[in-house]
This record gives C-alpha cells, structure tokens and sequence, in this order.
C-alpha cells in the first residue's frame, strides 16, 4: 500500500486523478498546467513510456520547468521531435495515433460536451471566450479524453451555451451519427470535487469518486443535472506519497500549481 | 531593386487597407516588430488569420486596424482572456470585427491547401458542434459536407485560404528572402507559402553560402519573398528559440494595461506610436526596465551540433 | 523489449508476405540492406510503394517478391530502362506484377492524406490523359471526380494510401526510433509516417541526447517505429549525405547484370543470396573493388554550423 | 553582334533552344541533361534571376558538376532549400509559382502530348517506358512547357499511343474543357532538327525554326502529321560565344553532354 499524506492541495489531487487514467505506452496530447502535470505524473511513476506532445509542434519535451503555454521556449531545447500544427494535429492526432487528450473548459455538460468560446448568446455574448484552438479536434479525435473543470452550478450544465467541442454530443449514437472515429469520447471529468464516469448506455456523465472533504450529497446538490450515482462510489484515493514527491521534486519544485488554488480548484 | 529594406518600407510598400494577412507566431516568433508597423501606419480594414492568436492580434484589434479575423482561439495564455479582443466583440470597442471561427486542425489545413494549391481538404473535426452552426463572412463557402465518392461516409470539406500576404519572424534569412527556422513551428510554415507574397524578418542576415550549409531548415524559398527585414528582438515580447526568452513581465504589463480602453492607449502611445522603430523600441525597453532585465531576456548557450551534406 | 535488432530480426519480426509496403529513398537514402535482408527471406506477394522508383525497386520485382506496385516512375536513370521491371511487365520473368500508376504529384498527395488522417485528397494533375484511363486492382477506388460543393468545378480526387509498414534509411537515429534526416527528401517524410508501423535504417545509432540537441531534424517521431537498425552504408550503391557518394560503376554493373535472367542471378547470388548482412556485403564490395574504390565513396568534409534552441 | 563559333554539337544547340525560352526571375522545374543545362545557360547569361527547381525536394542547388538525376548527391551541398516531392511537386507547381517546365518523352504528338508509359498497347506493351513521374503534372501546371525529342517518324506521331502527360490533348479548348489551368501547356519541341511552336488557334506543332545543315524540307518529311511551315520561318540560331563558355567552362566542363550524340541527338 502506498502512503498517502495528507498535507496535499485540490489541484495536486486533480492531477493526480489525470496521471491514473494514463497507461503505459499511451500517446497524450498536453496542454499546460493540470494536464501536462498529470502527464508527467504518470510518465515519472507507473508510465514511463507515455509518449507527450503539445499541439504547437512538440514531441516528448524535457522542460526545466512547468510550461506555461502549449508555445513556451522551454519546450525547444531537448525535444524529441519538433514541427508544427499539421505534424501534431494532422499527421498525429487526425492520424489517429493520440491514446489520451486533456480538455478544460469554462462550460461542460453532462454528455462531456465543452464550451469554450461564449458565454451566452453567441451573437450578443455576456462572455467572450478564446475559442476551439485545439480543444475541437482533440475532443473528436482523442481516444480516450479527459476533461477538467471547476464544479458548481454555473460551470457544470445540463447543456452547454455553446458547443465548442464535442462530448457525447446528444446522447448515445451521436459521435456514430455524426461520423467521429470509433471508441472516442470523453472518459472523465475530473473536478475539485469529483471523478465523473460516463454511463455506457445514457453517455450521461455519473459520480464515480468523490474527492476527500465533500460528499455524495454535496456533489449531487453542486451538479445542476441530476447526478446518477455509481454502486460502487467512494472516496477518490489521495495523492500517493511518490507522486507528490514527482511533482514537488522534480516537475513544479516552485509549486507554480498553487496558482490553480486562486482560481478556484479548492 | 534589392528586397533588403526597414520595416518601414516593408510595410508601406506591401502592407494595403483591405488586404488579406496571414501574421507567424505562436509565442514563438511573433512579428511584433511588423505588426508596430503596421500600426504606426494606420493600416485599416485587414483581414487577419493564424492558428492560436495571442497578444498580437489582441492588439491589433485593439488599435482599430481589423475588420474580419478567421480564427480558432485567441487569449494572453496565462494572463487570460485577450481583453481588446472581448472589448471589440461585446462591447464592438474599437469597433466590432467579424469572426469566421474553425479550429487548429481545420485552419491549417486551410492553409496547407492553399500552400499546395488544393481547392479544398477534408477534416474529421468540428462535426456535431456549434462550430457548424455559425457562419459569417465566409457564409456557405465556410465549409462543404459531401458523401464521400469512396465509401459514402459523410466528409467535411474546409476551402483552401490564399492570404494576400503573410509575415513572419524566423531565425535567418538571406538577402534574396530565403527564410531558416527552427523550434515550434505553429502554422507558420504552410501560412507563408500559401500568401501570394512574404515579407521576412529576421534575427540576423547571413549570407546565401551560409543558408547553403543547411538547407533542410529553409521553410519559404526567395521567390515568394518580396521583403526581408533584419529586425534583432523582432518577435518581443514574444521569444525566439537560439536567441531569447519569452518576457512574461512584459505580457503582464499589457495585459494590466489593457484592461481598460485608456490604459491600452497609453500603452499604444508608449510603445508603438511614440516609437519611431524596433532599435528605438529596444533602446526605450533599456532605459525603462534596465539593461539587466533586457540581459536576462538573453538566450543562454545550448548549441547542437553541425552536420554536412556532403557526397 | 528494445526496438534495436539486427536488420535480419527486423524483416522476420515485420515484415510478412502478402504486405503494403512503402520503402523510402530516392537515390539518396534507398534502404539497400533492409532489401537485401527482405530478398534473403524470400518474402513474397508483396505489394510496393514509393514515388520515383529505381534499382533497389527493379531487383525485388526481379527476384520475385513483388505481386503488385502502386508506381509513378521506374529507371535506372542514367543506365535506362530498368530490365527486371521490363521483363516482369513485357514477358512476364519471373511473372507479371501488378501496376497501379500515379504521377509524382498524386502519390505524395496520397500517402500524406495517409498520414494526416484524411480520407481522399484532390489533385489537379492526370486530368485527360490516360492516367485516368487505366485501373487496376485499385479499381473504382484508383479515384473519383466530382464537381466541387464550393464552386462545380470538374475536381479529381485520390485516396489515402495506408502501408502496413514503411521502410526508410536515414543519417542518424536514437534506440527508441526518433529518426533524422537532412537533405532530399523525396516523399519519405509522409511515406513512413502513412503507415502503420516503420523500420528505421540509420548509419549511426545516437543518443536521445543528440536528438534533443536539434530536433526539428526528426521526420518520425518513435511511438511509431518498431524496429531500429544501424546499418553503416546501408543505401549503397545509392547515397546518404554527409555520409557517402552515390556508386555510379556499382549502377553500372547492376544494368549489365540486369540485361539477362542469367546475369541477374548471378548478381543476385554474389551480392544478396550468398552474403549474410550488410558487414558481408562490406567487405566484398571492398575485396572485390579495393578499399581505395571503397574509400573514394566516403563523404568529403563540408560541415555547416550548430544551431541553438536555448532561451 | 553575338560571334557564332562552329564547333558546336547539337545537343549544344538544343540547350541554347531551351535556355531563349526562359526569362529573368522565372521559376524553372528542371530535370537533368538538357534541361538543367538549358536553365543553366539561361542563368548564366540573360536570366541571373531564372530559380531552378528539382522534383526530388531541392530549390537553388549549386552543384559543382552536371547532375546526373534529381536525386544526384551534387545537388545537397549549397542548395537554398531542401525538403521533399510535397514541397517541390505540391507547393510550388500544384501552388502554382512554376513558370517553365521541361519534358522529354518517347513519343511527342502534333497537339505536345506525351508518352513516357508504354509504346504499343499498354496491357501487352512491346516495350515498358518508365512511366509519369513528375511529367504529367509538370505538363498539367507549368505556365511553360518545353518539349525534348528525337525528330524522326517514330519519335514524333500523329498521336501518341499512350497518353502520359498532356499537351493540348486532343486541340483547342481542350486544357480547359479538362479544367486545367488557364496559360498553361506546351511551348515549343525543342528537336535535334528544329525548333516547333504551337499555333494559337489549332493547338498543332508548327515548324518554327530548323537547324544549320537541315532545311524546311527534310524537317517537313521527317514529321509523321502535316507540318505546317511559319511565313517567317528561319535557321535558327547557332549557339553563341558567350552560351558555348558558360557550358564549357563552368556547367560542363568534361563534355558531358556529348552522352546525348550516341542517343541520336545528331
């Protein structure tokens, strides 16, 4: 049994709920942040041939410290491969290569469809947001995808204002309907509170673990669909001692992760 | 006539109200150093496009100089949302810009198609989402669906994109315009080839024997180039790889300064309209935040190793 | 299990009758001793693909390995026509393979919709001519045309092409399969990363570390790559830059031996059948020619500059 | 004046042909032999500005001898750029950036097409030719096309018996019915007897020129469909002192060229 301290924050556990989902051997495409902090998680412990990139042209990077774009000059020296967005998203992604994406998003709903380019209508917006980027393709073309985001009532939806990247879309059928690669899709939603599973039969987003500190009926009453919950739900396992030393040691000595703490990943 | 020249001419020159630009970068070898220009110039009524859009167009946007941007994501990273960029579309501050939006696989692949004169590509994203839904200025010719002639499966067809210019900040050039890079790459490469013309800048010149030693790492050949700019920190305050680093105190100055419509002025006015040119630009980064943190800003020494071609 | 293996293991592990094939090279770069090794083992029905074929393509049709070949080109260059590949097509010796032709447009077009993940890909080229006229086991699926959705223009369309296995010889790669090359490229860069799994040659194995040193040299990226072989002087008589010169007597024999079924198997049995790997093979081209026709190939000195990714 | 010297051989002459066709600052897609000799001469004389172009991935190559394929070793060392069959084949001529292309074929018709396939019929062939390579989109999509060929009844037809690339297929309106592009298509065959345009109006090959020690005569009897003879036809002109030098003394300093008088270029 690994030991679990208990002096961890909210998004080191986040992250660490992302490096368990990524197996050994499996092609992930990272951003920065939480994801690429997963990533390397996994890499650094029970993944070491986990393959990285980054959508900018990065193959398997050796940063000295946490990039803090999916662009940034530390990813440059040491890489193994370096082109560009048609490399990475065309010949890797749309090539069908990519095992595991990470998306976060400002909206995502209970099919794992995710929002990032307004808040409101998309005419008259109440919010400006930057837009698909890489977000769309990896949703679509990912085989396994891993979503991030902050849960409360606002953040979680029965359905997104718009949709930016795809989910489930409607329901069962609809990525088949729609022409999306088989065996893609959403596999989590990792929040600050919750692990969220995907029914196989409804593709409708259900508790599956729920983080220390919170409840069943804390989450249920925080998600504004009505939340499905696993027979076998429990407590999300705590940050194991080596993977916080990963982090700590080796991947953020400066812990820039804190900074998620001030946006709201408590 | 020679295609050496200051941004100056570069700009006046090739840089037209109304025209269609692809503008490099991607953090990586941003032309900030063009755009300035193009701003001290009042250029009006452009049409802009890259995959992930950063500081540069949020500026752009911002000075009042475009009109349409065909886009995919637009934010000051980890400074977040690009605040002239929300300005111009919730509050249409300058004004508002039309957006025609698709992703960072679709746009280059627009572009790849226009590089390789292919009327048109398929991609597999952006199906079953609002993306399909909105369309503006480029109306149906946003994108086709078809049945495959293959198999039947439905397809989605984007049109090839072919910018009246593109501009780019690389590593090295030639005098002629043959340009070198190396590093993240973005879109940058089949951005300039799909323009009808290029104008480069540079790190530094260097002979055409010297582009001869290597010539895998020329991404556009002289005769799409019709300027080459040699313009040291050309792409600050975003980074070029081999010769410094990105300045994030930078970013969060402008991002501070532009959260509001004044503080963007004042920014503007410090260090794009009261600035007559990129040395005059650097000397005044110098004097404001010190020689010691522009040192900083220096790359470190991390060669590789040279290789021959020859037989 | 590590991916370096001796080129013998290599072709038994990947290599399987009745496999697509693409085998990179165009002059420069053709991966000769993994040939050789395919031909030892007596691999058969294979189907091959590359644009620009030449010697290394005509002796596997001569030697029978090859049931049909999606082509755009095959000579000797300057020694002519390529004599196996004649009598395979005009007498049947050893028996008749399968043609699927394209132009060197298309193919590339092809193999890089193969490896972007895009179904099909328009081409502007074979248009009236009998290009079109002709279909062979492609069938219907040789291409489609249709009238543009965006403009009705009259448009041709070619499919993807996705080998099992693609083989390539490059200067330089690490044991995990980061391959690097620099210098003609011919389609090898989107051959290899169209199929489904690659063999990489190299003349000499290197350490992640040197990789990392200059990375926008990769072409393939490891997670694809199964097997990782250093074969010094594994594309004579061809050439790999920096490293050899082409081996224009060696051609010459080649054609000669070519011109009959008999000197053909001659040439077979002293340079492929009796030789047991690319060291052999060495070593008798040099007992047979003398080191100084050995040496004479060797690559003169004409190294170019390091270049820095630091920040 | 220019002086003429005498001791030219004709495939001397044929390239000085090729070289008057290309102008200052035009993108030239060159194979070997003739055609990098012609673009050579040009370069070296009326067209410092003429950006020669090899299939295989190579703009701007300096080579310190003849090549003697698109693939040739000579052609890494000192070259502008170097990528591959995508970049040259795809960006710049399916981009449309190349003004001139040269071809050489087996058989040439009145209307330029060529075959590089077959010669008989093609599932029994009497003889195996190469095949396409980059001719048929060289013809497709260069502003320009100059055509090499042997001028003898079996060389040049009526009409080819396998279409490889096209010319002006089968007469006017033609390119464009197939859609090609518009200003594109053969300019003249370039012959070891003459020099042929194309009409305007019929799209046939016209005797425009023929070589010092033939005549109109013996062109028109070696040319198996209806030559028709320009009013101004002429001699056309011997190579020039300074065209000679250039081939001599910086491309080809060993007479490599003289190979192409054993193929018949006499």
């Amino acid at each position: 049994m690994s030991a679990h301290p208990t002096d961890y924050i909210k998004p080191e556990l986040m992250a660490c709920c992302g490096a368990r989902e990524i197996s050994d051997g499996d092609v992930v495409i990272v951003g920065t942040g939480f994801p690429a902090m997963a990533a390397n998680i996994a890499k650094y412990t029970h993944a070491p041939n986990a393959a990285l990139m980054q959508e900018s042209g990065v193959y398997d990077a050796r940063p000295l410290r946490p990039a803090l774009s999916v662009g940034d000059p530390c990813l440059n020296p040491g890489a193994a491969m370096i082109a560009g967005l048609v490399e990475v998203i065309g010949m890797f992604l749309q090539g069908g290569w990519v095992d595991v994406g990470f998306l976060a998003g400002s909206q995502v709903d209970k099919y794992g469809n995710i929002n990032t380019t307004v808040i409101g209508d998309y005419k008259n917006p109440k919010s400006r947001l930057p837009g698909s980027g890489g977000a769309n393709p990896i949703g679509s073309l990912a085989k396994k995808v891993l979503i991030i985001a902050l849960h409360d009532r606002r953040r979680l939806a029965e359905r997104v204002d718009f949709m930016t990247t795809p989910g489930y879309i409607d329901g069962p059928g609809s990525r088949e309907k729609w022409g999306l690669p088989p065996q893609t899709g959403p596999k989590v939603i990792i929040t600050n509170k919750a692990v969220l599973g995907f029914d196989t039969l409804t593709k409708e987003a259900y508790l599956q673990t729920y983080h220390p500190g919170t409840s069943v009926d804390e989450v249920v009453k925080l998600t504004p669909w009505d939340l499905k919950v696993a027979d076998d739900v429990h407590e999300t396992e705590p940050p194991r001692e080596e993977e916080l030393k990963v982090m700590r040691e080796i991947l953020d000595p400066h812990r820039m992760i804190r900074i998620y703490e001030s946006r709201g990943y408590v | 006539m020679g295609k050496v020249m200051s941004m100056k001419e570069a700009i006046e020159r090739h840089v037209h109200n109304g025209q269609f630009l692809f503008i490099g970068g991607y953090i990586c070898r941003t032309p900030f150093a063009a755009i300035h220009e193009i701003l001290r110039q009042k250029k009006k009524d452009l049409t802009i496009t890259r995959s992930n859009a950063a500081d540069d167009f949020d500026m752009m946007i911002g000075a009042g100089a475009v009109s349409r941007f065909i886009s995919t994501f637009l934010s000051l990273g980890v400074y977040g949302l690009g605040r002239c960029y929300r300005r111009s579309i919730e509050k249409g501050i300058p004004h508002r810009i039309e957006l025609e939006e698709y992703t960072n696989l679709s746009l280059p692949m627009m572009l790849m198609a226009g590089a390789m004169g292919m009327p048109f590509v398929p991609v597999k994203d952006m199906v079953g989402t609002d993306l399909l839904n909105i369309k503006s200025f480029m109306g149906e010719g946003k994108y086709k669906i078809i049945e495959s002639p293959f198999d039947g499966t439905r397809t989605v067809l984007v049109p090839a994109l072919k910018p009246d210019l593109a501009i780019i900040h690389v590593q090295q050039a030639d005098k002629h315009g043959n340009a070198q890079m190396w590093g993240i790459g973005g879109d940058c490469k089949v951005g300039a080839n799909a323009a009808k013309k290029v104008i480069v800048s540079c790190e530094r010149l260097v002979s055409r024997e010297t582009v001869g030693k290597d010539p895998s790492r020329t991404i556009v050949p002289d005769f799409k180039v019709v300027a080459v700019v040699e313009e040291p920190f050309g792409a600050h305050p975003g980074y070029t790889p081999g010769f410094y680093d990105v300045d994030f105190a930078f970013g969060s100055l402008y991002q501070k300064s532009s959260d509001t419509v004044q503080g963007f002025e004042n920014f503007m006015n410090e260090w794009v309209y009261g600035i007559a040119d990129r040395t005059a630009y650097t000397q005044h980064y110098i004097e404001r935040f010190g020689y010691g943190a522009f040192k900083k800003l220096q790359a470190g020494f991390d060669y590789g190793y040279p290789v021959s071609y020859a037989y």
